[in-house]
């Protein structure tokens, strides 16, 4: 047996630790209205990390840790847990703790995988550098949407009440750079 | 070697919080949680108390030394003054039912946001000030002190609420967590705590009659830079009056649609509906005066919303109209719906309001005399009454967004949808339980879209946003239709964040774009100036 | 104050409460815990929950703030939703009724839709509706199914509710439907009190008290009527005696009558100083007593006061002259 | 004292009220005349002893059904050493000779209606 | 339904105890057991049976109809008579031969048989499907091979009326007192609801007598008696004669027995 079709057998389980892993960081209170709620609208984060999470896991199975197919699911967590009010060192510690997850399922009667657990780490090593991009994009582009409120809203006022002029492309560009 | 933690013994950190109970786990500000105080100019300028420079992060508040005494003199006047008020504090039998309808618990997870918390921060002192169990048996009874803590912790989360009620649909009794949290926040004003964001719009609409503190001059002017634009697209020169009297109906629409994107394009849709109707009869002006159909004042007290509102009905008697017409905004509509005819009725020089197009009597707006502009653009389509072109719309796949307090305190569902099925091609609701009276809040609403607390707001915005991207990967949608300044003001920041393809529009600005006015030009954009697929190429050919 | 103890000290407060009539008849004293407690109670909650409900009224409802949860009359063509958002007052009756005999705001939560994972799931809130409609409709049967204590003869209706309760006729005598399903929904009610973090964190000693006093209450009436009788005659010689205002005790009512009857007394006199008083409450809820109609019928505030506002005179003096600039009428030149 | 709404809320008061002083105004004035069931004559002990056979004969006649049904006993013998029949016609009703004197006053007072008799022969009365 | 009480009771009972505990000590202290016993005279077997002589019951009918058994019978336990076929109720009866018999019956059935009527009842079989199938036990095999029914238990849901191939059991439609010419004041009637059949005289068997149909017939057709005990009368007519059981085929072992 391949560490792969160690975890791919195990899939449903390790996903089910790990999406409690990753709630862990949350009160009491709220941990189990997020593990719960079974309707996705009415919880949307517990099902986003949820969705998340298992993605993340068949990408790290099929497609070591390839960052251009864990970018939307890395997306899809990190997204969330940027506006909430973690440091990074907890918002992101999910992906590490992954390691650790495997590494019991292989310790329970699997010691031969531990070489190829090994590799896995390495990519997932790679896999949280990756995640602290995804999550300092998120953060700039909070501080960028805040800048850009405040602007558009001033800006916007301005240009109406005529106090501002612009060369005649000028306008377009300023529409353009407002993303 | 063993000394040194592994990279996931060092991530395990214990971040679950202690098990304190809430009463004694104290409240952390959390930045991106909260907004600034306001400023001393701006609590002046409406004469309201305490005015001070002060930071809500400062150790020190500055608050008069008989701080707890106002607090709770102004608690005892409210329990008289309000029923909704005394019977909420004493009826929550804490089922948890609200528990998961608000949009900041569900998206943010804190315990302190679920809506029966929120109001027991209050129930608490009033229980142990106000109840016979309270003051005999303490924290027993569920009571406690008022100490600057707890005050602050009220602060904390009096505006971590948007008073969306959503929670009041699902509460067996009704208890309306806005209205707690209206009180709340009237209290927080008694020591000058108001939040700057509501106060300075509060300072100048009182002033100038609008938020942003526009002087006449200068509103005329965007308008009139409107009328440009549209002219630009259209080839159809509109003109718009202003504080004309005589006129039949005058128009007041919140200043979000005059001063920002997108809500500037709603406002050209209504420029453009009114010309349509001016050679059938509509005779209708704007005010500068009364320039603002928004009321941050209703975020502050029932007294501020009173003083800001007494405008509108001021100026409709100056200008001797008959009726007003209100332009697409929320909680300008929980006002003008629920308490403006209480506040500064009756309305007796108004007359019941007739479409003067389609001879529909407003029976349901007979005595406040204002009737929604969404109402009245329905009642033109169901009579024919407007040459629309539905197809200019081809671009967008829209759903729409129920605005809480249409929503939740009006009632006002079918109007606008049938107004957006009649002007678009692809309309697609979001799931049921994301609309109408279980709507999502946009998570800025009652004066939270400020930039401070953009975190907050993203979380809050969380669950609508998620309903969103679910019809956008489901059926395309890249247009979100909705009737509320506010949402035009803070979804697009929200959807930037979370369904970056998804752009805000009011339902007027998809009623200009499929308006087909009299002797316009083939129109190759939209009236964000965007080009219209299929139609640019024909307009060389046709010339 | 801590979740265990939350749980905990008004659990020792009940237990203390059924220990008192234990002793206290023991002592002699039946003609206190079956007349005087229970008279004493009774003119409690009567005069308890009259007080709330008059100082509920001593405050006005200044505006129609009704909660809308359905589309308002508007056109005659636009579909009204006349229960969720009722316009006339017939309406509001209805609506009123939903909400008290069905608790339909509770019932909203039963919408299923798209979920997750291979089976569906239910959202926990389904079952609050079915438990607390459970209890209370339990509850209420029961208490008329006493009336057999308290009339004679007993009037057809207390037959008809014995009949259909027992319908299943099991057991000697008869198992009760009621019984148990009351027994059931408090356990679900306490239960989810308990286990439940969101409700445990928000739940307060005064939220258990009551569920144990209702479970003295059910346990010791379930008690006496399955296992540890009592002479029920006597006890509606004593029922009827207290009825007919000439109170007199029948020896011999077992121990465990006086517990049910102190515990009844218990809960009745703990009502309107509690969130019991939702009962009444419920009814007085300007969120959802209201009619939808504040814009075609003026809404009186009885407190309404004038407030200073910016007159268009002052606003006029401060900008007229670039009123004028941009050829805004004004109306002092 | 000013009551708002007192025009709704007074009537609700009242209707409530009325509706939980039920019991008192339905006996209003009556008298409660508790039951007088005819003990057998020339009979000194049931069974068992009266305070168990008044609040727990239901029990005991369920008891007996099962036993006689379902086992096959159908001799009780008493702590006296004295023999009765199980059975309800057989048994019981030789000495309660009088369904209606004896075993309806209490059951009509207190409003209970065994289904005993949907089987089992009540004794034809003396008229 | 007596195992579902038990379990409420029990469960009830422990959290009542907690509650009250003093009055539950009371009850349960003290109280000397009582006793129960069957009669002395209870005529005691391991396995009831019957063997019908129908020769001797035809011989008597010869002379005139006789129906001493089935009046016997019927008065005592108070089993209504109704005329509609749909609806009656009966605990002893004839069939003709080729009802009772239907799997003996051939083209040529000897002529003798032909048409004859048989005196049917329960079975009491030793392998009952009606006891099977009864969802509350209320039809139950006693330990002497007597089925039984629990008319307190049954609530009427004939199950067992569709498992037993006899038609041995009656169901009643209404209440059947009105149908009753006599009540017999020593044993219950039934009510509307539940079905009822043959009991082969339990009550009589505890008492130390036989069943009402054996001693009311005068011919001497219908023998009673227990199959445990080889000396029994009917174990005797078994090994000296040759008997036929109902439907022996289906497996359910009839205990009444015929010799023809």
């Amino acid at each position: 047996m391949t560490l792969r079709d160690l975890l791919i057998k195990r899939k449903d389980d390790i996903v089910k630790e790990w999406f409690d892993l990753v709630l862990e960081a949350y009160p009491d209170e709220s941990k189990d209205f997020f593990r719960k709620q079974q309707n996705r609208f009415a919880n949307p984060m517990g099902h986003n990390i949820r969705e998340g999470i298992s993605g993340l896991y068949d990408v790290i199975v099929d497609h070591g840790c390839d960052s251009e197919k864990a970018a939307p699911f890395l997306d899809q967590i990190i997204r969330i847990r940027a506006i909430q009010e973690f440091p990074p060192s907890v918002a992101l510690a999910f992906v590490l703790e992954f390691k650790e997850l495997v590494r019991r399922e292989v310790s329970a009667g699997h010691e031969e995988l531990s070489e190829e657990v090994n590799k896995l780490e390495q990519n997932l090593d790679k896999l949280a550098l990756q995640a602290f991009d995804v999550y300092m994009g998120c953060r700039e582009r909070i501080f960028e949407l805040r800048v850009n409120e405040l602007r558009n809203l001033m800006f916007g006022a301005l240009e109406r009440a005529n106090l501002v002029s612009f060369p005649a492309e000028g306008e377009k560009e300023v529409k353009e750079n407002k993303i | 070697m063993a000394d040194i933690p592994k990279p996931e013994e060092l991530a395990k950190i214990d971040h679950t919080p202690p098990e304190t109970p809430w009463m004694e786990t104290p409240t952390v500000f959390r930045d991106g949680m909260w907004c600034y105080g306001a400023k001393p100019q701006n609590i002046e300028a409406v004469g309201m108390p305490n005015p001070r420079e002060w930071s809500p992060k400062d150790e020190d508040w500055k608050l008069p030394d008989n701080w707890k005494e106002i607090v709770l003199d102004g608690m005892k006047d409210r329990l008289g003054k309000f029923r909704s008020f005394k019977l909420f504090m004493d009826i929550c039998v804490r089922c948890g039912a609200c528990a998961d309808k608000c949009h900041y618990f569900i998206g943010s997870g804190d315990p302190k946001n679920m809506p029966v918390l929120r109001a027991e921060l209050l129930r608490s002192l009033y229980r142990k000030n106000f109840t016979l169990g309270g003051k005999l048996f303490g924290k027993l009874a569920g009571g406690r002190d008022l100490t600057m803590d707890v005050f602050k912790e009220l602060w904390y989360y009096m505006f971590q609420c948007s008073e969306c009620r959503r929670c009041s649909v699902f509460c067996p009794y009704g208890i309306d967590t806005a209205e707690i949290t209206m009180m709340g926040r009237e209290l927080i004003n008694l020591l000058g705590c108001n939040i700057d964001w509501i106060q300075a719009p509060v300072a100048n609409c009182y002033r100038t009659g609008n938020h942003l503190g526009i002087q006449p001059h200068a509103y005329v002017s965007m308008i009139e830079f409107f009328c440009d634009e549209i002219e630009d697209v259209t080839g159809v020169r509109v003109n718009p009056t202003f504080n004309r009297k005589g006129a039949e109906i005058l128009f007041i629409t919140p200043s979000g649609d005059v001063f920002a994107d997108p809500g500037t394009y709603t406002a050209m849709g209504y420029l453009m509906l009114f010309h349509y109707l001016e050679s059938m009869g509509l005779d209708i002006t704007w005010s500068t005066y009364a320039s603002e159909g928004g009321n941050f004042g209703f975020f502050t007290s029932h007294e501020m919303a009173k003083r800001l509102n007494a405008k509108m009905y001021a100026e409709a008697k100056r200008l001797g109209v008959k009726w007003i017409l209100g332009g697409e905004c929320g909680h300008m509509w929980r006002v003008v719906h629920q308490y403006m005819d209480t506040f500064n009725g009756p309305a007796d020089f108004l007359e019941e309001p007739v479409s003067p197009i389609t001879g529909t009597k407003f029976e349901n707006a007979k005595s406040t005399k204002m009737v929604h502009i969404c109402e009245f653009t329905a009642d033109l389509i169901r009579h024919n009454k407007l040459n629309l072109d539905p197809s200019r719309n081809d671009n967008l796949v829209v759903t729409f967004h129920d605005s809480c307090n249409p929503s939740r305190g009006m009632g006002f569902f079918e109007e606008p949808r049938y107004v957006i099925k009649n002007v678009c091609n692809n309309f697609y609701e979001m799931p049921s339980n994301t609309i109408r009276e279980e709507t999502f809040c946009c998570g800025s609403g009652a004066g939270l879209n400020a930039g401070e607390n953009l975190e907050l707001r993203m979380r809050g915005g969380l669950p609508r946003a998620n309903a969103v991207k679910h019809v956008h990967e489901k059926h395309g949608v890249n247009m979100l239709a909705c009737i509320c300044a506010i949402d035009r003001a803070a979804l697009p920041t929200l959807m930037e964040y979370w369904v970056p393809d998804v752009e805000v529009t009011g339902v007027h600005e998809l009623v200009g774009n499929a308006l087909i006015l009299e002797g316009e030009k083939k129109r190759t954009t939209d009236l964000r100036g965007e080009p219209l697929p299929g139609m640019e190429d024909i307009e060389d050919e046709d010339l | 104050m801590s979740a265990q103890k939350s749980i905990l000290y008004p659990l020792v407060a009940v237990l203390v409460l059924i220990l008192i009539p234990v002793i206290g008849v023991k002592l002699g004293l039946s003609y206190f815990f079956a007349v005087v407690v229970p008279y004493a109670a009774f003119i409690t909650f009567f005069g308890g929950i009259l007080c709330k409900v008059i100082n509920w009224a001593r405050s006005p409802v200044p505006f129609r703030i009704t909660t809308t949860c359905g589309q308002e009359k508007s056109f005659d063509w636009v579909k009204h939703n006349k229960f969720d958002n009722p316009f006339t007052n017939r309406q509001v009756l209805v609506r009123m009724a939903l909400e008290v005999l069905c608790f339909r705001s509770l019932f909203r939560n039963l919408k299923m839709e798209m979920r997750e994972g291979p089976k569906l799931a239910y959202g926990s809130a389904k079952w609050l509706w079915l438990g607390a409609l459970a209890f209370h409709w339990s509850f209420l049967v029961i208490l008329l199914r006493h009336m057999r204590f308290f009339a004679q003869p007993v009037p057809g209706f207390v037959d008809v509710l014995q009949n259909v309760d027992g319908f299943f006729e099991l057991g000697i005598p008869q198992l009760f439907l009621t019984d148990a399903v009351i027994v059931a929904a408090l356990t679900y009610l306490f239960l989810r009190r308990v286990v439940v973090p969101q409700i445990r964190y928000i739940s307060l000693p005064s939220d258990y008290f009551p569920l144990y006093v209702l479970f003295g209450l059910v346990l010791s009436g379930i008690g006496m009527r399955y296992f540890f009788r009592v002479d029920i005659v006597k006890v509606k010689e004593l029922a009827m005696s207290l009825v007919t205002l000439k109170p007199a005790v029948p020896d011999g009512i077992g121990t465990l009558f006086y517990v049910h009857l102190f515990m009844l007394s218990v809960l009745f006199a703990y009502f309107p100083f509690s969130k019991l008083a939702h009962m009444a409450g419920v009814f007085l809820s300007p969120t959802r007593n209201l009619a939808n109609n504040s814009r075609a019928k003026r809404h009186i505030n009885p407190w309404n006061y004038p407030v200073k506002v910016h007159t268009y005179e002052e606003y006029e003096e401060e900008f007229r002259e670039k009123m004028k600039e941009v050829g805004l009428p004004v109306e002092k030149e | 004292m000013k009551i708002y709404d007192g025009r709704k809320i007074i009537p609700g008061i009242l209707i409530a009220a009325l509706i939980f002083s039920f019991p008192f105004w339905l006996n209003f004035g009556k008298a409660a005349v508790p039951p007088k069931p005819r003990l057998p004559k020339g009979v000194k002990n049931c069974v068992k002893g009266t305070m168990y056979m008044r609040t727990s004969h239901m029990q005991l006649l369920n008891d007996w059904r099962n036993l006689v049904v379902r086992k096959n006993v159908r001799i009780f013998v008493a702590p006296t050493g004295k023999e009765y029949a199980m059975s309800l016609q057989n048994g019981c009703l030789k000495c309660h000779e009088s369904k209606a004197d004896f075993c309806d006053q209490c059951h009509t007072y207190l409003d209970v209606k065994p289904f005993c008799w949907d089987c089992h022969l009540a004794p034809k009365e003396n008229k | 339904m007596e195992k579902s009480r038990r379990d409420f009771l029990k469960i009830g009972g422990i959290s009542a105890l907690g509650l009250s505990a003093l009055p539950a000590l009371k009850v349960l202290a003290g109280k000397k057991q009582p006793m129960y016993k069957l009669s002395d005279k209870a005529l005691k077997g391991k396995r009831w049976a019957m063997v019908v002589d129908m020769k001797k019951c035809w011989e008597k009918q010869q002379k005139g109809e006789c129906k001493d058994c089935f009046v016997a019978c019927h008065s005592f336990h108070n089993v209504p008579q109704i005329d509609n076929p749909k609806r009656e109720i009966k605990w002893i009866w004839t069939e003709p031969y080729k009802n009772a018999f239907p799997n003996l019956e051939y083209e040529y059935t000897d002529e003798v048989l032909k048409g004859k009527p048989f005196i049917v009842l329960c079975n009491h079989c030793s392998k009952p499907p009606c006891v099977r199938v009864c969802p509350t036990q209320a039809t139950f095999q006693r330990k002497d091979g007597i089925v039984m029914m629990d008319y307190h238990r049954c609530i009427g849901c004939r199950y067992c009326m569709a498992a037993c191939p006899y038609g041995s059991r009656s169901f009643n439609w209404g209440d059947p007192r009105p149908y009753i010419k006599k009540e017999n004041m020593a044993f219950p009637t039934r009510t509307k609801g539940v079905v009822e059949k043959c009991n082969f005289c339990a009550e009589r068997l505890a008492v130390g007598l036989k069943p009402l149909c054996v001693e009311a017939c005068k011919a001497g057709a219908l023998v009673f008696g227990d199959l445990g005990d080889p000396e029994s009368e009917v174990s005797k007519l078994l090994k000296s004669n040759y008997t036929i059981r109902r439907k022996n085929d289906l497996g359910t072992h009839p205990n009444i027995y015929y010799i023809i």
